[in-house]
């Protein structure tokens, strides 16, 4: 990523966003404890997630006000750099807000140490329903499994109308978490799970578990996992002859999934909370700027991690009316945050630091996501 | 101690004795039905042109390899299908044809190894340090200190780590360590090898002052000189097998003993 | 009958591939001894460099860069030629400068080449998984045996392939000159040396060969499951070795029938056992353990193999780097002097910690010091079976885990989910739990180190490191009994009679407590005749055995100890981290462990103190440089490059001559601390 | 050193046992060699000189330090003092299987042979240092005419041979590199007699075929009547030599057996 286009990129984004932005924040200087896996085998979650994030403060810095900047610490998905950078963050009296966070097991090694020193946590891509209510200090922008997943199961067993299901899963707390809740809601829908099994994240060969799933002879097969496997499975499963219905989640709503899975994606269907197809005028515009930035389309991560940057703008303003912006007043103020637009739809979080949002369902089509041609 | 070594004829009940052992590697008989047997007290050597066998049959009677067939039988108790260890607990102690200290040891570790089996304080006793675990390990560095006196070291060297030593003084180290487990018999496996003449006479003392303490020594060696001036009784091996077993001025008159070393003129 | 039809063709199609990674490791390790663990990231290199090959254009660095788009055969045999160049020069630069450096120093330096390839191949071809391109092979329809058996054309090509290069392979070992040099290299290098054979140039052709099938191994995989990614060779890799290790290491013929093995028994094992797929790989480390208790040596193995690791992990020759000799001959006076008054500097080391603890302002370098300590306690148990004992142990975090699990299961999901007692009223129960976790991680490491007496060296880090993932494997799969990947939160922090313990400060001196009566615990134990008789068998086992030392009872209260120290550190880790998860407990922990002692000074009471401070700090520091912050993945190579430099001017570790005595302090009837004193009496030298 | 006789090729016009005080310029010169291992000196201030076409013999009990001198001539141990020179070449320096290119084959102890490679193979690797293929096949036929019981086990893994086997065996690797010198440790080392007999002929056999031989002999007797010269080691040094006809059996009996005053 080179700061030229991310600047130029933000110009335009700003321009388009102009309108929205309100001209009395105090020159505030907020930094950004940010964390993720930016190395290691799941770095791409983390790298999506901090391009969105790089794309709006860009555009925040820009737009006058406040100035924003980031700190930025690999956790490389070892769970022992839970604490430690948590500490780091909470010991650095600089670092405001802190943002990120690609698993639930090292946010939920990390939320003791920031509810003990209140620095509120604005994650992106963690969605375990362990880390509902944890702390007063913690938010995410993105729906819990339990939630995505049941409304899935739902829209496959009544919408779609699939009978015989096959629930596959990576074996974590994420895979685990949203194969429960679909299971349940498909179930109580009237779907017939057929069986079910888990993989490992990083597995790479599904036959044999592909050739067992071919034994059942389902109409369906929900993978809950992300789409470096989904993409895997869906052409194993097509060489293999499976020709049952794809179903997945939002880990596997990532443009890199036809990438990676090409023709034998083509058909399966995802939810999400981001769609690139949905024309809003803010989601073209972030379209276009992420794609001059980074020459790249942008993942749903990346949209989270924009949207959770536009959202910080949101509540350093509203916390900046009321004099100096500290952690505790920030942390008010997300709690106040009504209705923020963004390229996911609004946000507005519970008091369970959940955000209250709606899904999408999408279909691949022609190698792109496309709004699922059945809707509930 | 005694000048005159104890008469080899008297019918001292033996230490040690091998009947009919035997040591297959593979297919190959490294020995093949040996009998001998070490008097109690004795100097006793063995001996033979290189791969006769010597060191395998030490081997064997240590516990390192398995014999094939045959009885051994030490002390009275027979020892055959017994594990090193074990048998070296029972008061067998060796050293080795090419020294065997522990590498990163001091001196007075290495010798306090030799005396483990006296040592029994249970691990909690060790971290708590109690009195009785103090007293065995203040009795064992006593005794490891008088034992090095006793080969010619000295305590000073107690704190160098071994492997340091002269060749010479690294095989004094090696007989204290031995001698440190109070072995009823102590085998030497060429422990002359490599040093000089002075050194070799210092070395055939401390053998002797050895059996003066009441171990006896089964002793493999290539200096005739030494085995001639040390060895109460020889046995000699040829291909695995006994040649001549006795007296050793007469064992190494012996015209088939001299053929053995020397070679046959054809 | 279609059902078991498939999943043998799966089988094969995976077997194929191990196979010829097996090759790499076999072919190596029969020439000089080494388990090359970098050959999983040459695999990755071979299907990145294909790849690439193959495209019009590639995005390199974040710039897209033109590539020659070469066809399939072309691509792949560019790439099999680039890698085995690259394994010669890894070879020459990290390897061979260590033939003779005391063995663990060339795995630890695979092991850094393994990071640093990593972290570079993420550097230049980025996180995201790069396709495979389309070619026209790929594109045919799947051959359909007997109605059911799916299997595609690139299916076939594979197994063709790897048919066709292990043929050649055992061809040109039988046939050619080098190949015959090879195999006299492998079995006497004095021998070869003295026929003639330049053994340097076999090793180098070793590396080469061994290379390019780790290269081509990877090609395929590649093809077959359609990506490259930086992180891909590393499980292969491991999957691969074990495979060479079932056939016997060494062994052509072997690695060929152990990958096939391997890849069947996934299959077949994944495919009948309920949620077999979870549990795969815990199927092949179960079956390598099996395997390696009854036949030590392998499927086809020579036995004496297993005799090869005998002798000290730390001996050979440290004679490395002349010049940088006088750098480090001030450091080793200094530890060396430090060593002889051993009761003094600990207490002196434990006072400037507790300084340190007073004085540092910052809850953040708190937490980091406490780090420190908690892995510089862990790696002072490894050192106990590795250091001191010389027993090669991968498995270790098994014990760490069992203590952290026996803890939060009591507290979180007995006590609070199934009793719903309040966890401020058990407080004592962490306290109990300590040594309780201890003891049953003791339990454990017996019962694992039970069958491990009869293996040496190489062949029993590969067992061990079978039972660490089989643990971590259970730990993530039996989700009834540990919450499975989701892992237990809401551990309490430690609290002592109403005190809580939960401040970064509390805890920095629980945790300093807590080493200091570790440290206590083994150096009492190191310093009486059980230390010695481990030491006495990390040197020579058989002279060991020779004293009457009953080795097989020792290297069993060696694995006690060190489990004992992993448990009791673990319990205390739980409640620190006040969340524990399988994820803290990976192979990478303890291959991180074992870096710490090694990097630190095998079997000395301070190296695995030194080790985890410049792990941990550099870490931390390392976040901060600005070009970290850009490229997040240099600072694992950046560390990586440290590791391999230490590992080739310092191999013995830094600290190594902070010798630990032996003998009893305070047993000689002079001052405490003096029993060599008192032996020696006034003759100093 | 390629001819068409193979091993024989290089005559020598007559024996040189009858010319002892002629001055030849010696194939093999070692002077003042020295090995340590480690802080252990094994082998102090050796000088010996092998003129062309001879049988030189160094005998000695064992530990005296003879392997450990050859070790050193052919570069497997590293000098700790000292040079060597051959067929006027300083090679002190030079890497072993250099050394085995220039001329120089080492019959080590203990024969190590390959054991798991065929008879073959353990021969045509003998020939490493050559790229004659064709002439390869060739000394392998006059070898196997050397010693016929090879000649029937060509195909046999040498590990199943007996031990004089895999002596012959030995021998006949280290002349396929067609060597100018020869060095043999203990060649008779734990063989039976009449085997012992036969390796002793041959050696005489390979001297006749113009092969130069430095033999390490724990069979005195028969090594002074067999070698040109002799010399005798104790305790890392040379302590006496003399030619294979003047030496006197009784001193180095007296080496050996001890009675030396």
């Amino acid at each position: 990523m080179t700061m030229k286009g991310i600047a130029a990129a933000a110009f335009g984004l700003g321009l388009a966003l102009a309108p929205l932005a309100t001209s009395t924040a105090r020159a505030e200087e907020i930094t950004i404890g940010f964390t993720a896996a930016l190395s290691g085998d799941f770095a791409a979650f983390g790298l999506n997630m901090r391009k969105g994030l790089d794309l709006a403060l860009a555009e925040l810095n820009k737009k006058g006000g406040a100035t924003y900047t980031i700190d930025a610490v690999d956790d490389r998905g070892e769970a022992r750099e839970g604490v430690l950078i948590a500490q780091r963050f909470c010991s650095d009296q600089k670092v405001d807000v802190v943002m990120g966070y690609s698993f639930s097991s090292i946010a939920l090694a990390a939320v003791p140490v920031f509810n003990d020193c209140k620095l509120p946590v604005l994650a992106s891509a963690v969605t375990s329903p362990a880390l509902s209510g944890v702390s007063p200090y913690f938010r995410r922008n993105v729906l819990t499994d339990a939630v995505q997943g049941a409304m899935m199961g739902t829209y496959a067993a009544k919408t779609l109308g699939e009978s015989k299901i096959y629930v596959l899963n990576q074996q974590d707390d994420y895979g685990i978490g949203v194969a429960k809740a679909f299971t349940e809601a498909a179930e109580k829908a009237g779907a017939k799970i057929v069986g079910s099994e888990s993989y490992l994240l990083g597995s790479k060969d599904f036959r044999t578990l592909l050739t067992k799933v071919r034994a059942a002879q389902p109409d369906a097969i929900f993978i809950g996992g992300f789409y470096t496997e989904a993409a895997k499975i869906a052409e194993q499963a097509r060489g293999l002859g499976i020709k049952a219905q794809l179903l997945s989640t939002d880990g596997a709503l990532n443009v890199e999934l036809m990438k990676l899975g090409r023709g034998a994606v083509e058909g399966m269907i995802v939810y999400g909370m981001f769609d690139p197809s949905v024309a809003t005028p803010a989601t073209a515009s972030f379209l276009s700027a992420y794609k001059a930035a980074f020459s790249e389309a942008p993942s749903a991560w990346a949209a989270l991690g924009y949207d959770a940057g536009m959202t910080l703008g949101a509540a350093v303003e509203l916390a900046a009316k009321d004099g100096p912006v500290t952690r505790e007043s920030l942390n008010t103020a997300f709690g106040k945050l009504k209705d923020v637009p963004g390229v996911t739809g609004p946000t507005t979080f519970l008091p369970s630091g959940d955000r209250n949002g709606a899904l999408y369902f999408l279909a691949v089509k022609d190698g792109t996501f496309t709004l699922a041609p059945k809707q509930p | 101690m005694s000048a005159a070594p104890p008469n080899p004829a008297a019918p001292t009940p033996a230490i040690l004795a091998a009947e009919g052992l035997t040591v297959r590697f593979g297919g190959l008989e490294a020995i093949g039905g040996l009998d001998f047997a070490v008097a109690r007290g004795a100097i006793h050597g063995l001996i033979g042109p290189n791969g006769a066998g010597k060191t395998t049959v030490l081997n064997a009677l240590t516990g390192f390899v398995r014999p094939a067939a045959g009885r051994l039988s030490f002390d009275g108790a027979e020892i055959g299908g017994l594990g090193v260890a074990a048998i070296a607990r029972r008061g067998l102690a060796r050293t080795f044809q090419n020294i065997r200290l522990f590498g990163a040891m001091t001196v007075l570790e290495s010798v306090l190894v030799g005396g483990h089996r006296g040592f029994g304080a249970s691990p909690l006793a060790l971290v708590l340090h109690t009195a009785g675990a103090r007293a065995a390990e203040r009795a064992a560095i006593a005794r490891a200190g008088e034992l090095l006196d006793f080969v010619g070291l000295g305590r000073e060297v107690a704190g160098r780590v071994a492997t340091t030593l002269s060749y010479g003084h690294q095989r004094r180290v090696e007989i204290a360590r031995a001698l440190m487990s109070e072995p009823k018999l102590l085998l030497l496996d060429e422990p002359l090898a490599g040093m000089n003449a002075v050194e070799k006479a210092e070395i055939a003392d401390l053998v002797r002052a050895v059996r003066a303490r009441g171990v006896s020594v089964l002793l493999i060696e290539h200096d005739m000189q030494i085995v001639r001036a040390l060895c109460d009784r020889l046995t000699v091996l040829e291909y695995g097998k006994r040649l001549a077993d006795g007296d050793p001025e007469a064992v190494l008159a012996d015209p088939a003993v001299q053929a053995a070393y020397l070679g046959r003129a054809r | 009958m279609d059902y078991f039809g498939q999943l043998l063709a799966n089988g094969l199609v995976l077997g194929a591939v191990y196979a010829l990674a097996a090759v790499a490791f076999t072919l190596v390790y029969g020439v000089v001894r080494l388990v090359n663990f970098a050959f999983g990231e040459l695999f990755m290199v071979g299907a990145f460099l294909t790849t690439s090959l193959m495209l019009p254009e590639v995005r390199l660095v974040g710039h897209v860069v033109p590539m020659p788009g070469f066809s399939f055969p072309v691509a792949a045999l560019v790439a099999v030629l680039l890698t085995a160049a690259l394994g010669v020069a890894v070879d020459r630069i990290a390897y061979r400068p260590l033939r003779r450096a005391p063995r663990l120093a060339p795995l630890i330096t695979s092991i850094a080449v393994s990071v640093v390839l990593q972290s570079l191949a993420q550097t230049v071809w980025g996180a995201e998984e790069l396709r495979f391109p389309e070619f026209e092979l790929a594109t045919y329809p799947p051959v359909v045996l007997f109605d059911s058996i799916y299997l595609s054309v690139m299916d076939l090509v594979v197994m063709a392939s790897a048919l066709c290069a292990m043929t050649g392979l055992t061809l040109f070992v039988a046939r050619s000159s080098l190949g015959r040099a090879m195999r006299a290299s492998a079995e006497d290098q004095t021998a070869a040396l003295l026929v003639g054979v330049p053994v340097d140039r076999v090793v180098a052709a070793a590396f080469a060969i061994g290379s390019g099938f780790a290269a081509l191994a990877g090609v395929l995989y590649a093809q077959t499951y359609g990506f490259a990614h930086s992180s891909m060779g590393f499980l292969p890799g491991l999957k691969a070795l074990t495979a060479a290790v079932l056939g016997g290491i060494g062994s052509i013929p072997g690695a060929a029938l152990g990958g096939v093995v391997l890849g069947l028994v996934e299959a077949l094992g994944a495919g009948y056992l309920p949620n077999g797929t979870a549990w795969k790989d815990a199927i092949s480390f179960v079956l390598l353990v099996l395997l390696l208790y009854v036949r030590p040596q392998g499927l086809l193995g020579r036995p004496e193999l297993n005799a090869a690791g005998r002798g000290s992990l730390l001996g050979g020759a440290a004679e490395m780097g002349g010049w940088l000799r006088g750098v480090f001959a001030g450091l080793d006076r200094l530890l060396a002097g430090s060593s002889a008054r051993g009761g003094a500097v600990a207490l002196g080391a434990v006072a400037l910690a507790a300084a340190a603890g007073l004085l540092v302002p910052s809850d953040y370098w708190l937490r980091i010091l406490t780090t420190v300590l908690i892995y510089g306690m862990l790696a002072s148990g490894l050192n106990v079976i590795v250091g001191f004992a010389g027993l090669l142990d991968l498995g270790f975090v098994a014990f760490w885990a069992v203590g952290s699990y026996l803890t939060s299961i009591l507290f979180v999901l007995v006590l609070k989910d199934g009793f719903g007692v309040a966890l401020q009223e058990t407080w004592w129960l962490f306290y109990l739990n300590l040594p309780l976790g201890g003891l049953l991680a003791a339990a454990l490491a017996v019962l694992l180190g039970t069958p491990t007496l009869r293996l040496r060296g190489d062949y029993l880090a590969i067992m061990t490191l079978g039972f660490g993932e089989i643990v971590r494997i259970v730990a993530i799969n039996w989700v009834g009994l540990t919450n499975g990947p989701m892992g237990i939160r809401g551990i309490p922090a430690p609290v002592l009679f109403g005190v809580p313990l939960g401040t970064p400060r509390a805890q920095f001196f629980l945790a300093l407590t807590l080493a200091a009566a570790v440290v206590f615990i083994v150096a009492r134990l190191v310093r009486s005749y059980v230390g010695r008789a481990w030491v006495a068998i990390r040197e020579d086992e058989e002279a060991a055995e020779a004293m009457g030392v009953p080795t097989a009872r020792y290297k069993l209260y060696a694995y006690a100890m060190s489990g004992f120290v992993g448990g009791f550190v673990g319990v205390f880790y739980a409640h620190y981290q006040q969340y524990i998860s399988p994820l803290n407990f990976s192979l990478f922990e303890n291959i991180i462990l074992l870096m710490l002692i090694v990097l630190g000074g095998l079997g000395t009471f301070i190296g695995p103190f030194v080790g985890a401070v410049i792990w941990i700090v550099f870490l931390q520091v390392a976040i901060d440089i600005p070009f970290v912050q850009a490229y997040p993945e240099t600072r694992f190579a950046l560390l990586g490059v440290i590791l391999i430099a230490l590992m080739l001017f310092r191999p013995q570790g830094l600290a190594a001559s902070a010798r630990v005595p032996l003998v009893m302090a305070g047993a000689g009837p002079g001052k405490a601390g003096r029993a060599e004193g008192a032996v020696a009496g006034r003759a100093g030298t | 050193m390629s001819g068409p006789a193979g091993i024989g090729h290089i005559v020598h016009p007559t024996a040189p046992t009858s010319h002892p005080a002629l001055p030849v310029e010696p194939l093999l010169e070692v002077r003042g060699l020295s090995v340590s291992y480690g802080r252990i000196r094994a082998v102090e201030g050796v000088d010996l000189a092998v003129e062309p076409g001879r049988i030189v013999s160094l005998v000695g009990s064992n530990g005296a330090g003879k392997s450990t001198t050859l070790m050193a001539i052919s570069g497997i141990l590293p000098l700790a003092a000292g040079t060597v020179r051959f067929a006027g070449e300083d090679i002190t320096r030079l890497a072993p299987e250099a050394r085995v290119g220039r001329g120089i084959a080492h019959v080590p102890e203990r024969r190590r042979v390959f054991a798991g490679m065929s008879v073959r193979e353990n021969l045509v690797l003998g020939g490493y240092s050559r790229g004659d293929r064709a002439e390869i096949e060739r000394d392998i036929d006059t070898l196997t005419a050397l010693f016929p019981i090879l000649g029937k086990r060509l195909g046999q893994a040498a590990g199943t041979l007996s031990g004089g086997e895999q002596q012959m065996l030995a021998i006949a690797r280290g002349l396929m590199s067609r060597p100018s010198l020869l060095i043999m440790d203990e060649p008779t080392m734990g063989l039976a007699p009449q085997v012992i007999d036969l390796i002793l002929d041959t050696v005489l056999e390979i001297r006749a075929r113009g092969t130069t031989v430095l033999l390490v002999e724990q069979n005195a007797v028969e090594a002074m009547r067999l070698s040109d010269h002799v010399y005798v080691m104790r305790l890392g040094r040379i302590v006496h030599q003399d030619s294979g006809s003047n030496i006197d059996p009784d001193r180095v009996k007296a080496f050996y057996m001890g009675a030396e005053a």
